[in-house]
């Protein structure tokens, strides 16, 4: 079902833990859908110098959490909310269709927590226009009966 | 080492099972309906099933009628019933917990203009009789209540409820894939009239059910066509199947206290090691009025996804609640409905025994649980946040 | 000599099918649906399967559908269109030469409130397309009309009426269960919105069928339950049966020229043999318009189950149309249709071939048949009649 | 499917044929139902002397005219009225339920032919009171659907 990637990150994830002084955190999902991910950032001259996850999901939402957080380390801001979900389901080798929701949510996890570090800083970044964190998606695939 | 927790789900067949079939998939083709002796072999083969099944519910060979499946046999008592009796009434009793084999039919046939009562269940999964009471109107024609809940294990007051249809000349239909090949279903003493049950559940082939129907019963047929099983359900026989229901059915009622004791002391002994070793767990389902194979329980914080993908990396096969292992939007409906939050249903974990299991066994998934659960729980923000609230 | 002559009823399981579906019997006993790697072992078994089967469609994997063999099907189709459509018309046309499975589907549904024509057939069992469009009618939701018949092997001008079918917006569903294996349906080029097939008549396993589901084509469920064949036919995949389909199909559509060749060449010769040497013989169906496999007679004066009971004596297995072989009053509604007079009908004998048959079988049966008949004639006050009026 | 003894009387059926100057002729059954039973009978001093049989039918039911010939030939007229359908079964060790009107067929075609001797030599038997040969019974089990 998923990829060896995927695996490998689900029993290895990376990053995983908290910043107790980090400069953004970002929370998205529910636990009505099973998946809650909360990604903190530590942001030094615009540039993402460490960043830890804690995911409560499956296990591609946590290979998704893993994979986004190796993806934006080091990066600038920018990059970051340049990731698309698309771009962490394919470094993944892959995810069942179902299960793209999950690299979705890292997706927002990464833009929930910059955000909140634009607000508090009074940062205008032109990826976070019409950004709405507290917009809840019906992102599941309710599948076809009758 | 690899264990098999999950037969509940299916179980693997009986060597002596396939044993019985093979001379049906190999040399013995014949359509049972044919006249010449390739057929003929088959039509006494399927009585001999027929007779090995009806043994099993202490009915008459008459009284049996072999489908495709649990899932079939429910389909196909409650839609018969329904549209049998429609002239009569439009109501129907069935609980919250039910199979979706049962419930979505029952929705499917409220959008056809049928008024279905869903009884809600206690925390611990059953049902009241005081709302069953209280739900029969007029026009109720149907009573379809399972008999063992195949999630969290929780038997139903069946007696009582087939004591409260008869009364009230309602048809009463259980349920029983789950418990089929665990208690004894004596339809001499049990005044019910219609029964589900799969053999995949008890050691046979899968794609094989039967449904025990109490001579006088009425209902309309589900597949039309050809004379097969007296005229009520149509399609050449799954003869290799049948012939491997009836040996299963027969070996499972053959030894069934040994078989319940051994499941009880396994069962007993992993849920009280789970329950006893890993705090913020709960135990779904009631604790004696249960299936002797079933252990459900919630570890707070977690997902059972993950989860059951950890036990499968450390061999352990097993099954969740999670609506994340089934692709639907709500976790598991049965979880729900005994009051579980969406955390503690999606954090639940199915561990189904069989007669294959050991005590070596248990004790190692004893042994390998709690780390897994330590290490989900620590990347959750669940228990961060649960953590934080204690400090 | 043992010669099976009844592979219209059911033919065997080939060895290589068998041998697909053994570990599936033995050790890969998950779930399809389980996450873990028991049941995961058990998809991928599935999708192969779909692949082999959707491919003799050329057709997509998303638009097969197994279910529980033929009639399932059929039920399926019709019932499943009827109540999606129900709000745009109640008309059904279908043929009076169908499949039971078929023709009880639509008279349950008549039942139902839905208006259902049957069209008749010429003295060869043939539509007409004439017929068929003068019965089209601004409320008709469906056409179900079988590719070939199970008895006569006459084949319908399916082109022709799905052609008809896709020019008014209507559903055409055949049921295709006796030509699969013989002939190569393209739904690329044919527009078919649903096709009807069963395992069990191209040598594979009893009790697995499937339905060929167009894109797009919406109908309701016909078993309703959990998730399986995307939540469109419910219970636990019958997936040692399935696999046993996918091989069987693709098997049968490897050398389908090679294999048509072989039985149209043995049913000719068969054909030629009964109707040169056994005076007042009838073939029924048509000469052409036939499947490769189908002989087809009615021998006047002699009823058909005495024939089946002498040639099993002698190693010879068949059917016939004789009600007395179904224990119902009417003999074969297809023979009735055809404008046999009831003694005909009853004396008809379906000999249907299959990979299995040689040239010597024939001519055994060439040279074993005669006396049968001779000596039914001579115990029969009909044939005495008939001399009497010749004297 | 069936007994022995069925398959023997229709392998070798007993009494096959026509007598050219029968005393008595039943016949009973119609094409529709796939059965038609012809009897003759040579009746001396009131005993059955002789009895032939044609049968259009299935395998039961030719096999019920052998037995029934065999079990009237040699005894009076009275005692081939009292011939029951039953019996005829019996001595073939069973009939299956669906072919248990080929007996009552046998039964019949004996009643019948001996009606007509009646009626020729105006007889009277307290047998036949009330049979009537052209009645057209529905003996075929319709079994059970819906
Ligand atoms: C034309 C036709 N349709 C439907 C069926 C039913 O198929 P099954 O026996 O697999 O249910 C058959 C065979 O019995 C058939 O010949
Ligand atoms: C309680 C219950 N009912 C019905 C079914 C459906 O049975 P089947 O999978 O044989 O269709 C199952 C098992 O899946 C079950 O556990």
């Amino acid at each position: 079902m998923y990829s060896d990637i995927v695996m490998d990150h689900f029993t290895n994830p990376r990053n995983v833990g908290e910043i107790e002084d980090a400069d953004a955190v970002g929370q998205v999902g529910n636990p009505k859908c099973g998946d809650i991910m909360k990604m903190y950032f530590k942001i030094e001259d615009n540039i993402i110098v460490d960043v830890k996850f804690k995911t409560f999901g499956c296990g591609s939402a946590i290979a998704s959490s893993s994979m986004a957080t190796e993806m934006v380390k080091g990066k600038t801001v920018e990059e970051a909310l340049a990731l698309s979900n698309y771009e962490v389901a394919k470094e993944l080798d892959g995810l069942p269709p179902a299960k793209m929701h999950c690299s979705l949510l890292a997706e927002q996890a990464i833009k929930s927590a910059i955000f909140e570090y634009s607000k508090k800083h009074n940062l205008h970044y032109k990826e976070l226009e019409g950004f709405n964190p507290s917009e809840e998606e019906d992102h599941h695939d309710l599948g076809e009966e009758e | 080492m690899n264990v098999y927790l999950d037969y509940s789900a299916t179980t693997p067949v009986k060597p002596e099972v396939l044993d019985a079939m093979m001379p049906y998939l190999k040399d013995f083709y014949g359509n049972p309906s044919s006249l010449h002796s390739y057929g003929r072999e088959n039509k006494k083969a399927m009585d001999t099933a027929r007779d090995q099944v009806a043994k099993t519910f202490n009915a008459k060979p008459e009284e049996i009628f072999f489908t495709g499946g649990g899932s079939e046999s429910d389909n196909w008592a409650i839609k018969g019933a329904a549209a049998a009796l429609k002239t009569k009434g439009r109501h129907i009793i069935t609980s919250s917990i039910e199979h979706h084999a049962v419930l979505h039919t029952c929705q499917h046939l409220e959008k056809e203009g049928f008024e279905v009562t869903y009884l809600p269940v206690d925390d611990q999964g059953i049902i009241s009789i005081e709302d069953l009471k209280d739900s029969l109107r007029p026009d109720t024609i149907l009573i379809s209540i399972m008999y063992a809940n195949n999630e969290i294990g929780t038997i139903q007051p069946v007696e009582e409820i087939a004591a409260i249809a008869k009364e009230n000349k309602i048809l009463f239909h259980t349920d029983a894939v789950q418990v089929y090949g665990h208690f004894q279903i004596d339809t001499q003493t049990l005044p019910v009239d219609m029964i589900s049950v799969s053999a995949h559940k008890l050691y046979g082939p899968k794609g094989v059910g039967a449904l025990y129907l109490r001579k006088g019963t009425k209902i309309h047929n589900l597949i039309h066509g050809g004379g097969q099983e007296r005229k009520k359900r149509a399609g050449t026989e799954n003869i290799a199947g049948i012939v491997g229901f009836g040996k299963a059915a027969e070996m499972a009622h053959e030894n069934l206290d040994a078989h319940v004791k051994h499941l009880t002391e396994l069962r007993d002994h992993l849920m009280q090691g789970i329950l006893e070793n890993i705090p913020n767990t709960r135990l779904n389902g009631h604790r004696e009025k249960r299936l002797p194979n079933n252990v459900n329980v919630s570890f707070e914080f977690i997902e059972g996804e993950s989860m059951l993908l950890s036990l499968d990396m450390v061999g352990i096969a097993a099954s969740s609640g999670s609506a994340c292992t089934s692709g639907s939007l709500d976790p598991s409906h049965v979880l729900l409905s005994l009051g579980l939050s969406h955390e503690m249903a999606h954090g639940s974990l199915r561990l189904t025994l069989g007669d294959q299991n050991t005590k070596e066994e248990i004790d190692y998934v004893l042994e390998q649980l709690p780390p897994i659960v330590q290490r989900l729980r620590d990347m959750s923000p669940l228990y961060e946040t649960m953590k934080e609230g204690a400090r």
